[in-house]
């Protein structure tokens, strides 16, 4: 065990933090729920790659640097720390690209992760269906092999970015007279596909943050599927284990969260003061995220040792999304009767990004698998307790 | 002793409850959304044939004469409804507070007749809900209470997460308003109004939680997942049955506020307070679960349950945040000289009886 | 709604709180469930006969005073607030009684209740079977009638106060081919009967709180049968609606913990106030130790009015359970390194008391039905949930 | 960077691990609660033999040299068989602080040997455990370190909840007692054996909880009810999950904190007290949620998890209640000097480095 930084992984740290002191945009984007702000992040991914920051992980063929995960950790630390805008492209980089590493072939790798870096192409996952929330085994919409094109029809919902994403990533079932998870295949769509029709779905602040998708004899090239036909759910599961687990939230998120609410606190220390519960909220929220940081460092130490993500990635994401929530719970407590006002009020002076930080909260403990289905998971498949 | 609500208190109730369900839909809701006012007058003259407006106004003024107690479960009906007029505030906040501090029976018989409408602010904070709507403003200035038209007044829009409320800071030339009252008699009905105010809350936030709790019940019942309705999974069971223990539980000390206010009991700050955090934890549990239970769709502007979140959101904070009156109560109870425990719950009742 | 005390109740609280000063015993009585203690509380049921304050609301035939819910509440409030002795008898007298007067012939009330009025008969209960528990439509033990008699085998579990009591009664199957709820027939069995064995059951505390009870054909007369054969359920849910209901835990036991808490609070403070949690679970529990009362009162406003008590009885049971557990672990935590003290100890200086307390607080989420049961009923039958 | 342990640490972990398996069973804690001593003499020289006594103890005075990092998993594993001999006093606060105040070799070579046994008082708190137990004691006096030889001392038995914990409090006259450390040195080791108590305490909680989790998960996976095993349940299942993650949550924490004591870190209250927060919240929700699991059994005598339970309120309020680490804390991160934040994780090891 040695818990200090190399002397090259505090001159990385120093790199990161000079290129991000250059770079950042001085002044917040827009949301990326707008198409202004979606063209402004997608520009932002555009410079990341320019410096080759786009994902420090990935190989240098595709425009990584190769590093490894304490090094991603680090440069999360200072991405976080500096404000830097939330990636567009999320479900791409985190969520796609590490199954694509696994599964893809190397014609699709040189084909799409250069232009996933580059934010050319931005990913929108195709995960849900209207009966298919938590329950992704049972899925509907299908895909006809006809040669070399799959035909889907069918409809997917709950597509994060998919009102101003380019492609989008989700499985469909092959296999008509399939059930549950068997006979589903994993297939990537152009959403400029004919017979594509998109309707976005405004969420709690009003903007459409995702979307319900509708396929209608959809022509994709089967050089899109992923893996195998009939292997979508395990393609798929790869995939789910990286959202829930270690890739997607970062520490350094909540480290900066707790951080920021510490100082809300100690600004407003007085009236907070009033209510025990605040104290003690705040309190945690500091215990809790430091521990979350550490067990991430431990779990990317293992990792960097060769070992596999397990269980821990259900763990992680009850964990996260909870305290996400009770430190923007927090915030709303502290701020008191300012705390209702939007960001644009006069008088939210300043403190109305808590307010879309706690709305965006209460979406955690809910998507990428509720944490009713975390629960089940872990008690099922980590503590091995019966299934009902 | 008798803590139960006479028929006629019932009847009204479920009178209005009836009116409500067909008035004030989610749907006339989100209309208001796009309209300037964001307010319905003509539900306004509604509520005032219904008698509503001058629940509280004396009868000489043309008035139902009735009192706290039995507009409080019309209050909570308001929330259940998460109503965008302010009804509440101009019955049970700015009426009692005119008739106390004097105010000419024709103020009275307007508000009475629906053709007043009022907004008051709280002394705890600066934001005026509904004054541009209003036609008379009940506002704090240098100690004094003052009466305010609309009109002679400034406004600045100040948006809430809730698309319902209408929030403004208000300012106004020192030679405009009436002043209502000064001095102790200001500090009293300042006192007074906070109680008031925090009561109207409390029965709001319940309502809210009742009407959240009823919304994620239908909806996991009916949603599918799995095979079966969501609302036959234990955990969701056990969310759900959560919020139904807090809101059980927040009703009688909301109605017993409103009996202690009533009766302008020695204890009121106390059974303000209790309730106003009892019907806040309520409600905020109601929409942390409800979000929880309806999944995505929870997280949607289309479905109807984030009216009643944001409400509830919004709500918690207002005449007082759960904080102060956290302290308050603690002032009390932690207090030497006062008595806790059991047998002493309806004391202050009973001294004054 | 009147919330104020008519003249003629304050003067019945003024009648019970001198009895009480008279006759409470300066010294604590040693815990029932020890041999001495037990006969220490009997005698103090007699006592209490002796004043006619048994149980007030009993018809005056059966040793009460007829009075209405109000008046018990008031009595209760008087109770606690002279720290006067645990109800020995509270199996007899808040759940059989009740049922008795419901279902019992006049032969069996007039039998009955005056001896358990008097403590010469100490009830127990008989409940829970090996395997079933929370579940008790799974009761096994039976019941076959031969003659006027019923010849009794089978095993009793978790029977509270059955080490040293007089009488049981329970369920027992008298329909051998019967499943779940049917051919259940409610039961007095007298304890000293031939056949019976009784095996105590140390608890957390080591004391024998509760009991197995074995039954090799054991002989009951159908004298002793409450209720018609095969209908012990319908019999036995109304005994469980005043176990969790409204009867057994009045609120004037919380609002006495939550005054002693605040006590507590108040001359640790400083120490205290080093845990912002503990402020905070000292003012809710003055806060929900008031709900509790209030909502009590409104309960029994409306049932002296003729009103039915509900599924109310499952939300009270989780509420004061859980209220009673949040208000020992917080004693527990202003007490610090103390708390772990045995009364006897000398360095426990007298505080001993909340860890007996806290023990017990252990078991009423669990007893009477686990608060997982409850909460399944609220859901259920409250919330008109769909059942699983 | 690297958050592991090695591979020697971790078969050390296993071998203690199956050690304790066989010699530190349930029936014979049971056993002790009725002997004299309550304490097993000859267990502490099985465990001697397996070089655990002196494991912190320099080579040349007869022990393995080893650290606090080394030896943080096995107090682990105190906890999880819930260890009545104190093996953790001994090892993790006594030596180091002996050895630190430069006490005698011979002294060291007799802990190594297993001869002697150490308790030690805690600063926050007058009663000693393990006092009759123990051949030497470490006191507190006038601000002085103090080692006292057990039979100068007179004890006062103080029972505990725990029937396995044996608590004094200790008297011995002014002359008795040799001093360790006086002045500045006293205080620095005075305050290094808090943190020292405190991480064997957090580390003890941690084996706690996960022990509790093991017997409620194998409990109710075999209990039937409503005809199938209770761990079928969605509302068993979650509260299991919720220990389950925190405990997770509560192990890199303790980990840390062994590193930072081993390295003598500026920041080393900090990550003790997080340490020690952090493992008590998870054996006390670990006790409250395996006896809710458990039902009637939990409440039971006869049912081990009592055992476990009893020692995790226990430890709870040892070195420091919770409530002091809380407020240890907020001194840190609520002073305007210190930074948190994404980043400052790892500041003080790496400055350290």
């Amino acid at each position: 065990m040695e818990l200090a930084y190399t002397v090259d992984q505090q001159a990385f740290r120093q790199e990161v933090r000079s290129w991000m002191q250059a770079n950042v945009p001085a002044k917040p984007l827009q949301s990326f729920d707008t198409a202004e702000g979606f063209q402004q992040h997608r520009e932002w991914e555009k410079t990341m790659n320019d410096g080759r920051w786009g994902m420090v992980t990935w190989p240098e063929e595709f425009g990584g640097r190769g590093l490894d995960l304490i090094q991603w950790l680090i440069f999360e630390e200072e991405y976080y720390r500096a404000s830097a805008p939330t990636r567009v492209n999320q479900n791409g980089i985190f969520l796609l690209a590490p199954t694509l590493m696994e599964y893809g072939s190397d014609e699709q790798k040189a084909r799409i992760l250069p232009k996933m870096a580059t934010g050319e192409e931005v990913w929108a996952q195709g995960w849900s269906e209207p009966n298919a929330g938590s329950d992704m085994a049972a899925i509907r919409s299908s895909a006809e092999l006809r040669g070399d094109e799959y035909i889907i029809n069918g409809q997917k919902t709950w597509s994060t970015r998919a009102v101003f994403a380019d492609w989008l990533f989700g499985m469909f079932r092959t296999d008509p007279g399939s059930k549950r998870h068997h006979g589903l295949t994993f297939i990537l769509v152009p959403l400029n596909a004919e017979g594509i029709t998109v309707r976005p779905i405004p969420q709690l602040d009003g903007l459409p943050g995702f979307a319900e998708i509708f396929f209608d004899n959809v022509k994709v090239s089967i050089n899109n599927r992923l893996g195998g036909e009939g292997e979508g759910w395990k393609v798929a599961m790869a995939t789910a284990g990286f959202e829930r687990g270690l890739m997607l939230r970062s520490p350094a998120r909540f480290q900066e969260t707790a951080r920021r609410l510490v100082d809300l606190y100690r600004a407003n220390q007085e009236s907070a003061d009033q209510d025990p519960a605040i104290r003690e909220a705040v309190l945690s929220a500091y215990v809790q995220a430091e521990a979350y940081t550490l067990t991430t460092y431990q779990t990317a130490s293992r990792l960097n040792q060769g070992g596999k993500i397990g269980p821990e990635s259900s763990t992680n994401k009850v964990f996260w999304s909870e305290l996400d929530q009770m430190m923007h719970s927090t915030a709303m407590a502290i701020l008191g009767a300012r705390a209702e006002l939007l960001p644009h009020a006069p008088a939210a002076q300043g403190v109305g990004h808590w307010l879309d930080g706690f709305l965006f909260a209460q979406s955690g403990p809910i998507y990428a698998g509720t944490n009713e289905i975390q629960r089940n998971i872990i008690a099922e498949r980590m503590l091995g307790m019966p299934r009902a | 002793m008798n803590f139960t609500f006479n028929e006629d208190q019932l009847m009204f109730r479920d009178s209005v409850r009836d009116f409500f369900s067909n008035e004030v839909t989610t749907e006339s809701i989100r209309n208001r959304w796009d309209s300037d006012s964001g307010r319905d007058r003509a539900l306004w003259t509604s509520m005032a044939e219904l008698g509503l407006t001058g629940l509280l106004v004396p009868e000489n003024c043309g008035g139902l004469g009735l009192g706290v107690v039995d507009f409080i479960m019309l209050a909570e009906e308001c929330g259940r409804v998460a109503l965008p007029e302010p009804l509440v505030d101009t019955v049970l906040l700015a009426t009692p507070v005119l008739v106390a501090a004097g105010a000419d029976a024709q103020l009275l018989q307007s508000i009475a007749a629906g053709e007043t409408v009022c907004a008051v602010q709280s002394q705890a904070d600066a934001l005026v809900a509904d004054a541009d709507f209003a036609d008379k403003l009940i506002v704090h200035k240098a100690g004094n209470l003052v009466l305010l038209d609309a009109e002679s007044a400034r406004f600045q829009r100040q948006d809430s997460v809730d698309p319902s409320r209408r929030l403004f800071s208000v300012e106004w030339a020192d030679d405009e308003g009436q002043v209502l009252a000064e001095g102790d008699l200001s500090a009293e009905l300042t006192a007074s109004l906070y109680n008031l105010g925090a009561l109207g809350t409390s029965a709001q936030l319940l309502g809210l939680a009742q009407r959240m709790l009823d919304l994620s019940v239908a909806y996991t019942s009916e949603r599918q997942q799995f095979g079966k309705p969501i609302g036959s999974f234990q955990a969701v069971k056990h969310h759900l049955a959560n919020v139904a223990i807090k809101t059980e539980f927040a009703k009688a000390p909301v109605y017993r506020a409103a009996y202690s206010v009533a009766e302008a009991l020695s204890d009121v700050d106390l059974h303000v307070s209790q309730a106003r955090l009892s019907a806040g934890e309520a409600a905020i549990l109601a929409a942390k679960s409800g979000i929880q239970v309806h999944g995505a769709m929870g997280y949607t502007w289309e479905m109807d349950l984030h009216l009643f979140m944001k409400r509830a959101w919004a709500l918690n904070n207002a005449w007082g945040t759960p904080g102060a009156h956290k302290a308050r109560l603690a002032d009390t109870i932690l207090s030497a000289d006062y008595t806790i425990g059991a047998g002493h719950t309806f004391a202050s009742a009973s001294d004054a009886a």
